[in-house]
């Protein structure tokens, strides 16, 4: 079998905060504007996707996030198997949104790397390094955001209390990773 | 005639110099007369210069020196060399890739080395160099392109390894290990700074003395057209008649533009520069960086004189956002980590006006009479003196010189852009 | 000197806490809580530093950040030095070593001292009126001018220190925690709002918390007790957070300000390691109050800044706060009431006050009563003249002035003295208001300057704004903080204040003296060494505006931009010149308020955190196997693999070779590849690239350039038809984000009808090519189920495979000439194919090769790459590349500006190829391309954009650009260098197997 | 730095943005039929207006959606906020 070789291989712990790498998670991108878009995804997936900004949907398997207007992350609950990326999602999806010219469905799955952080500084990380004002958004389960961290797009989805999942692009993914390690070394 | 000669003699501005500097001593510095007067402006002149910045004053000085146009006027909406003249980083150098920019960049140059001489007036153009530093390989073709041209084109300009950078300004980090290592620079040794204020109230001096009226406080408000020609303009300080009118406004050559019903090839935006609590003598040269973005010099006063880059967007609030600066001292701090703790002293911001080839205008217009020197974007304080030059031989014979005849508007019409901008690694 | 300067124990020192510390090398001491001011003060040293131009002795003048005089260097030489710190700002902590600026051999006795006695021939602008002559030695005299200019000396070793950033988000900040800020700060987070409080002291309570006098009470208790009481309260409360040591450095539009937040600079030296030295908090706030004080002015007079003179209110500050008395023998010269409360506090503590000279002929108040009735003498209308002493004030000399002010009369009175306290009123600090973009109004009747209208949501409160006195001040406060925040009642009102102040002052900017103004020296800026009479020199020599004055005189532009001076500057213009004081305008407050640290406003991001460092899903691969890297964007790619000691040239020679004799590999992974889909996916490649698009087969790929709207070539990159509606594009590895950028421009502003949707996948594949006449093997070996025939699988065609169980792309598409593949695989195991790649091609000798192996097998046949053999002035046309563009496609971007007339020149710069005479001789890249040398100026035709020794050609082979080059093939051109001239001949640019018969072999 | 109310996402910091020049400037449907100087106007030629002016930012590190914004480039202050294909609003 071919080496699955992910970015982030240690697992990160500092008093108040945790940081590691979940994988493998499948991740989509899905676009689309139509009603008809929107409705074929919830019977596909069973799962209705979150029409207002900065929020999210989860069904037992799924999570999905708002990303723009006609844009949305979708990934999974479970991580997969290193041995196969082959995603039933994946292909529902492509039968039922882009055989039917409804919208677009692409596997982001190694486009972005999973980060979760875990413990009561997580905020305090993210200040050190991005613009967004978290004052709201971590009092706010399931919230979404898409900024800058350490001038590197990020995606953020709050998980919980205190603990929330971060998505970085794989090239940034380790240079993001040492930077917020520098961070919470010194928090 | 003898009383005519005492007169001309009066009008004449008394000599600066370490002698009169003593004489007055005596005098307790009572007796200096002004640089130059304040006067109303006049119901008419031959020409009137829009805008009282270096290019300006100048522009002015050598229609009524080269051209003997002595009935002109500067009109300025503030206070002379208060614009861009005042807030650059007062870099100036020639060694431009395209033919046409060399050009019309060394006759400045050539103007510089003669010209505290010239005005009686100590500009402090000091020729301690001025090097540009390659990145990447691409910076490193780039430069080495540019230095042959210019090489070709009579510019002292040399390339440098890593090596003889080092040892020409040996406070750069050139160590290999850095995220962006120095690969090399290119130096011309003419090349250096001056005393911004200086300039413009050396050219302000001069153009008074041939009796031009400096008129301050006096913003434009209309241009006046009798069909395609000019017939004056409006201004706070009442209409003045004129056929000729030479607009130098920097950032503010699109108002200007519309009140004549044109429109131009620019974009104003923030361009901000700082300066460190002055020290030592520490940097004895000019090293400017276009990958990681920063440029510095030390002034004669002790500040590390920094320029930062322009924001994306149009803005005349003289204010640019703290980003820039911020990235700027990042690469600051990169290629000289001993400034860490050096401290930065005042920031501010200009309106630079842009053109898409990054090169100037210096043109007629389609409206007879009126003529357009702006489009400097970050660089024009280098060229003032040629930019006056050669704008006052075009206002005067209503044609360019050859030297600025490629700066022309109806570049942007055929194509046959002078474009600096895409073309090399070279920061304006 | 008596060293018994501490005169009485303060609850803001800890005398238990004894700390050493040396300045210019003595060794002294001081307690935990005082400044190095308060300790030098206590230690008898008034002389600190020396004036920046005429070299002058000077002392310690205030007790804080307006600090102009007492600067001192920090650990000289060694990492941790630090030029131009104030004296008054540094609090002392064990191993503090500093020393004196700006002088040679020593502060007490400095060479430079000789420019006080040149100063008669050094008046403002001197500079500019000589050194002209001859005219060649302007840089031998620049030599000596910057010598002797500077201040202290910039560290010459890196900094070991560390900083951060972290940003604020808040619904109001309040900037000052004097009383004002104190009771804003406690009234906006009782009512809910998230409060942040900022003082730049290492305390609260500003001035009012060391006040300890009976004539200001609140609530019938003394303030400071009052205030104390207050601020023990707001401690508690969670939804406001309190920074103290933090200075507001920058307040911005939209209500973005930068604080620095200093949090070692008073450790000692062995407790900061590792620590953060300073935080950058970049604060947006809804809303915004201003509490930041006023500071005192000094009065302007003949010889005003010997050392031993002080602003009043520092004096009183120093015996107050740290227990210190500045003097044995003190005299206090004011305008107003403020230095009586310093004559009482002197008076209760023992200090010896000499004198009060006051400038008001009638004037009353409680204070002044209580003064006299100590038997302090209390000169009523008079000024000082003069002051004598070079190193410590010894003396002043005194007269009465006329009624108007603007002149002396009478006799001289001398009064000896060691320390003289001046007070010319109160200016608010309205710097941050003003760089915030908010406007000043004049107040005449107490010539202070005042905030009026501003453009973001924020107030001015207590001193700041005019409010001087407590009763006034706890009047107007809770008001405009009821309305600033709209809530309906205020703790703070209702409360009982006794204030003995009384307001009244008598401004003059510039007083008096018994010489003409010439023989004298009345600083204005300090630091500068600025004069009034220099100031008059310059509206005499015609510079009317404050902003040439200012630039002129060097007026406020010293290190402490002119916080004490620029009133008196601009007061004394607007007297000379006859203007109102209000038309005059203020000079700009540019930012920062105090200087910030370099190393504060960057932060983390230095070092190997400067800029961010992509990686590919293969790179430590190449870091294992030794390559050399290239940066390209924030890429690190493989450049090339030095074997055995190899040099580059080497290394790239045996690369390939080798990819063209067997197989070479390539780690493709940064190039920028964007998945596109929708039903106008075709529609859209054909607006955006210059062929056709419509007719390219599923599972086929296409090579396309994209232009910008003024047809100078972009980007390049082969795009693949995986279904009726989907492509996936690649760019260029630094055109990546910026095509994506462009592409997305287009689409949602110019062509909303089309149904497309582009996604970035760039990151989730890693692209491995391998090429070369083994390819075929190699690949076969690695994907055995696939059928690789030429007629299955030909040349600009895709297939979905798999690996293992793992599903991939793969093309066949070849940047290098050779017969390639292009396995596209998710990236997290493309180093595991990698490694199969080479494992499977061991025996073929499959051979890894960076960029510059790619740069020369591409250029071996003609192929561009986008910026290096382009620049933004290239049409497709002059790159002889007419065959992809479309002529039958209506538009694309670009296409219009490709038939402007420059654009259709013929003898535009071409790209064409060229052959050194000498087969063996690489040409420049960069180097210039002429036709004729001799001619005057030189004609430059062209440039040389990529040049190589080709090891499969065996000869030197060179890309180009030049004038007319299409039409040159054949002829002969020179490059010239510096030391010769090389002769090239211009060739096709293609030099290797024109007929692609190597694609499949 | 501004603060800029994204149409999509809120009240975001200006590092999220970039801007993208002068709105409403409309892409010639037939560029081909359009004279040299008529194109440079189009390409080249700008209002670069003092006082209110009708630009185009992107929520680059956010939605990465286009949007309009008026702002009075004399003082900065952003009037209104709108999106694409909006006509510009009356000021």
């Amino acid at each position: 079998m071919l080496n699955y070789t992910n970015v982030i291989t240690e697992k990160k712990t500092y008093s108040g905060l945790q940081m590691d790498e979940i994988k493998p998670v499948m991740k989509l991108i899905i676009r689309g504007k139509k009603r008809e878009f929107l409705s074929a995804i919830g019977k596909s997936l069973n799962l209705l996707l979150p029409t207002s900004a900065n929020t999210s949907s989860k069904s037992e398997k799924l999570s999905a996030l708002w990303l723009s207007p006609d844009e949305w992350m979708i990934y999974s609950n479970e991580i997969s198997s290193p041995n196969n990326n082959h995603y039933e999602t994946e292909n529902l999806l492509n039968k039922n949104i882009c055989k039917t010219n409804l919208g677009a469905v692409t596997d982001v799955t190694d486009q972005f790397v999973l980060i979760n952080m875990r413990g009561d500084k997580i905020f305090d990380l993210l200040e050190t390094g991005s613009p967004f004002n978290f004052n709201n958004f971590r009092e706010k389960k399931g919230a979404v955001t898409q900024t800058i961290l350490a001038k590197i797009d990020v995606i953020i989805h709050n998980q919980n209390q205190n603990e929330v999942n971060l998505f970085v692009r794989r090239s940034f993914s380790q240079h993001l990773f040492s930077w917020m390690n520098d961070s919470a070394s010194r928090l | 005639m003898n009383i005519y000669k005492v007169i001309i003699q009066n009008s004449m501005k008394k000599k600066y110099s370490i002698f009169s500097l003593i004489k007055n001593a005596f005098s307790y510095h009572e007796n200096w007369e002004k640089a130059w007067k304040d006067p109303e402006p006049k119901k008419e002149y031959d020409a009137v210069i829009v805008g009282g910045g270096g290019h300006g004053l100048a522009t002015a000085y050598y229609l009524a020196k080269k051209h003997n146009m002595k009935n002109i006027a500067v009109v300025e909406k503030g206070w002379i060399g208060g614009g861009n003249t005042g807030r650059n980083t007062t870099i100036i150098r020639s060694n431009y890739l395209w033919d046409a920019s060399a050009g019309l960049y060394d006759h400045a140059l050539k103007i510089w080395e003669g010209l505290s001489q010239e005005l009686n007036y100590n500009v402090m153009f000091s020729q301690r160099g001025v090097m540009n530093l390659a990145h990447n390989l691409q910076d490193v073709r780039d430069l080495k392109r540019r230095t042959h041209a210019n090489r070709l084109n009579g510019i002292d300009a040399i390339y440098l390894n890593t090596e003889e950078v080092k040892k020409f300004c040996p406070i750069i980090n050139t160590s290999p290990n850095i995220r962006y290592p120095v690969l090399g620079g290119t130096l011309q040794k003419r090349a250096g700074t001056a005393r911004h204020d200086a300039v413009a109230w050396g050219y302000a001096r001069g153009a008074d003395e041939m009796g031009v009226d400096i008129i301050q406080n006096c913003e434009v408000k209309g241009i006046k057209r009798n069909g395609d020609s000019v017939a004056g303009i409006e201004t706070t300080k009442g209409f003045i008649k004129t056929k000729k009118v030479g607009v130098v406004a920097a950032g503010h050559s699109s108002v200007i533009a519309n009140m004549a019903g044109l429109r131009l090839p620019l974009e104003s935006k923030p361009l901000q520069a700082l300066v460190s609590e002055p020290v030592k003598p520490i940097i004895d040269t000019v090293v400017m960086s276009n990958a990681v973005h920063a440029y510095v010099s030390q002034s004669d006063k002790g500040e590390l004189v920094i320029g930062a880059g322009t924001d994306d967007y149009v803005s005349y609030s003289q204010k640019g956002s703290h980003d820039i600066v911020e990235g700027t001292l990042n690469a600051i701090l990169e290629l000289y980590p001993i400034f860490s703790r050096m401290r930065m002293l005042r920031q501010w911001g200009g309106i630079v006006d842009i053109c898409p080839d990054a090169s100037p205008i210096i043109s007629k217009t389609t409206i007879s009479g009126l003529y357009f020197n702006c489009g400097w974007g970050t660089g024009g304080f280098k060229a003032t003196p040629g930019s006056g030059d050669l704008f006052a031989h075009t206002i005067a014979n209503d044609e360019p010189h050859k030297i600025n005849a490629a700066f022309n508007l109806n570049r942007f019409v055929s194509g046959e852009l002078v474009d600096e901008h895409g073309a090399a690694a070279v920061a304006h | 000197m008596t060293n018994n300067l501490r005169v009485k124990s303060s609850k803001f020192i800890d005398e238990t806490y004894k700390i050493s510390f040396k300045f210019n090398g003595t060794t002294y001491y001081g307690y935990k809580g005082d400044t190095l001011a308060s300790a030098l003060l206590a230690s008898g040293i008034h002389l600190v530093g020396r004036s920046f131009k005429y070299h002058r002795p000077r002392g310690i003048m205030t007790a804080g950040s307006e600090e102009p005089n007492a600067i001192v260097q920090l650990h000289i030489n060694t990492s941790r030095t630090e030029p131009n710190v104030r004296a008054t700002e540094i609090e002392i902590y064990e191993g503090l070593e500093a020393s004196s600026q700006n002088c040679w051999p020593s502060v007490n006795f400095d060479i430079g001292g000789i420019n006080n006695f040149l100063s008669p021939i050094l008046p403002a602008g001197f500079y500019y009126k000589t050194f002209m002559w001859p005219a060649s030695f302007w840089e031998k005299y620049e030599y000596f001018i910057r010598k002797s200019a500077g201040l202290g000396r910039s560290p010459i070793e890196p900094d070991p220190d560390i900083y951060e950033h972290r940003y604020i988000h808040c619904d109001v900040l309040v900037i000052g925690a004097g009383i004002s800020g104190i009771i804003a700060a406690k009234t906006a987070a009782k009512n809910g709002f998230k409060t942040l409080l900022i003082d730049e002291k290492s305390y609260l309570g500003g001035s009012t918390i060391y006040q300890n006098s009976e004539h200001f009470k609140i609530n019938n208790q003394i303030s400071s007790s009052w205030l104390e009481k207050e601020i023990n309260e707001i401690k508690k409360i969670k939804n406001l957070e309190i920074k103290t040591r933090t200075s507001v450095a920058a307040f911005h539009g939209y209500n973005f300000l930068l604080a620095r937040e200093n949090l070692t600079d008073h450790l000692p030296l062995n407790q900061r390691n590792n620590k953060i030295r300073q935080r950058l908090l970049k604060i947006r706030s809804k809303k915004v109050i201003n509490a930041t004080g006023s500071l005192e002015r000094p009065l302007i007079f003949d010889n005003n800044d010997r050392p031993g003179i002080l602003l009043s209110s520092a004096i009183d500050k120093y015996s107050n706060f740290y227990g210190v008395a500045c003097g044995e023998k003190n005299v206090l010269f004011t305008n107003n009431d403020s230095a009586y409360e310093t004559a009482i506090n002197l008076n209760q503590k023992g200090i010896k006050v000499e004198a009060v000279i006051d400038n008001r002929e009638e004037v009353d108040s409680k204070l002044i009563k209580e003064v006299e009735n100590n038997n302090i003498r209390v000169y009523k209308g008079y000024t000082v003249v003069n002051t004598s002493g070079y190193k410590r004030i010894k003396k002043v000399s005194i007269m009465k002035l006329s009624l108007d002010g603007q002149k002396i009369i009478g006799s001289k009175i001398y009064i000896n003295c060691d320390c003289l306290g001046i007070s010319g009123g109160w200016t608010p600090a309205v710097h941050l208001f003003t760089q915030s973009g908010g406007k000043l109004k004049f107040r005449e009747e107490d010539q202070v300057f005042i905030p009026n209208k501003s453009f973001s949501d924020q107030i001015s409160i207590g001193s700041c704004n005019g409010d001087f006195t407590l009763d006034e001040i706890l009047s107007s406060v809770p008001k405009i903080l009821k309305e600033f925040l709209n809530i309906k009642k205020s703790d703070f009102e209702n409360l009982e204040v006794h204030s003995s102040f009384n307001k009244s002052k008598r401004n003059i900017w510039l007083l008096p003296s018994d010489k003409v103004i010439g023989k004298t020296k009345p600083f204005v800026d300090y630091q500068n060494d600025a004069t009034a009479k220099d100031i008059k020199l310059a509206l005499r020599e015609g510079f009317r505006s404050i902003e040439h004055v200012k630039r002129y005189t060097t007026t406020g532009m010293g290190t402490d931009q002119g916080k004490l001076g620029n009133m008196h500057a601009l007061g004394i213009i607007s007297e000379t010149a006859g203007s109102k004081m209000g038309e005059l305008g203020t000079t700009t407050f540019r930012p920062p308020y105090t200087p910030l640290t370099f190393g504060t406003i960057v932060g983390r991001n230095v070092g190997k955190y400067f800029d961010i460092f992509r990686k590919t899903p293969i790179h430590d691969w190449h870091v294992e196997n030794n390559a050399e890297f290239e940066n390209v964007g924030q890429w690190k790619r493989a450049w090339y693999y030095p074997k055995n000691q190899e040099n580059m040239h080497d290394a790239v020679q045996r690369e390939s070779k080798a990819a063209r004799d067997g197989a070479g590999i390539l780690d493709a992974s940064t190039l920028g590849k964007i998945d596109i889909q929708g039903t106008d996916a075709s529609e859209f490649l054909n607006r955006v690239y210059t062929n056709a698009w419509s007719k390219l087969a599923i599972g086929k790929c296409r090579y396309g350039l994209m232009l910008n709207e003024d047809g100078m070539v972009y980007d390049d990159g082969v795009t693949t038809r995986l279904d009726e509606n989907h492509y996936i594009m690649t760019t260029t590895t630094g055109g990546a984000a910026t095509v994506l950028g462009k592409l997305e421009d287009y689409l949602q502003t110019e062509w909303p009808e089309l149904d497309v949707y582009l996604t970035s996948v760039t990151d989730h594949y890693a692209t491995i090519s391998v090429c070369g006449p083994d390819s075929k093997k190699i690949i076969s070996k690695v994907i055995p189920d696939l059928d690789l025939s030429n007629k299955s699988f030909p040349h600009m065609s895709f297939k979905n495979s798999k690996i293992d169980k793992i599903k991939c792309r793969v093309m066949r598409i070849s940047f290098t000439g050779e017969h390639s593949y292009e396995i596209n695989i998710q990236a997290n195991y493309g180093k595991s194919v990698w490694q199969r790649c080479m494992e499977m091609g061991k025996e073929f000798n499959i051979t890894p090769y960076g960029t510059e192996t790619m740069h020369l097998l591409r250029a071996e046949k003609g192929f561009i790459i986008v910026g290096q053999d382009t620049d933004a002035t290239m049409t497709p046309i002059d790159l002889q590349m007419d065959w992809i563009v479309s002529k039958k496609k209506y538009d694309f971007i670009g296409k219009r500006s490709l038939y402007r007339s420059d654009t259709i020149k013929e003898n535009r710069k071409q790209l064409i190829g060229l052959l050194t005479e000498n087969p063996d001789e690489v040409l420049e890249e960069g180097a210039q391309i002429v036709a004729d040398i001799n001619k005057s100026p030189v004609e430059m035709l062209g440039h040389v954009t990529s040049s190589y020794y080709s090891p499969n050609l065996k000869k030197s082979i060179a890309l180009g650009v030049v004038r007319g080059g299409k039409s040159m093939i054949g002829q002969k051109l020179i490059i010239p260098m510096e030391n010769k001239q090389i002769n090239v001949t211009v060739a096709d640019p293609v030099f290797l197997d024109k007929e692609n018969k190597r694609l499949n072999a | 730095m501004f603060l800029i109310d994204c149409p999509y996402c809120g009240e975001r910091e200006q590092s999220e943005f970039k801007a993208g020049g002068e709105a409403h400037i409309v892409r010639p449907k037939q560029p081909t039929e359009l004279s040299d100087d008529e194109w440079a106007e189009y390409l080249f030629m700008r209002k670069n207006i003092k006082g209110i002016q009708f630009e185009r930012w992107i929520h680059i590190h956010g939605c990465r959606k286009w949007f309009n914004v008026a702002r009075d480039t004399s003082n900065d202050v952003i009037k209104v906020v709108y999106k694409m294909g909006e006509k510009p609003p009356t000021i």
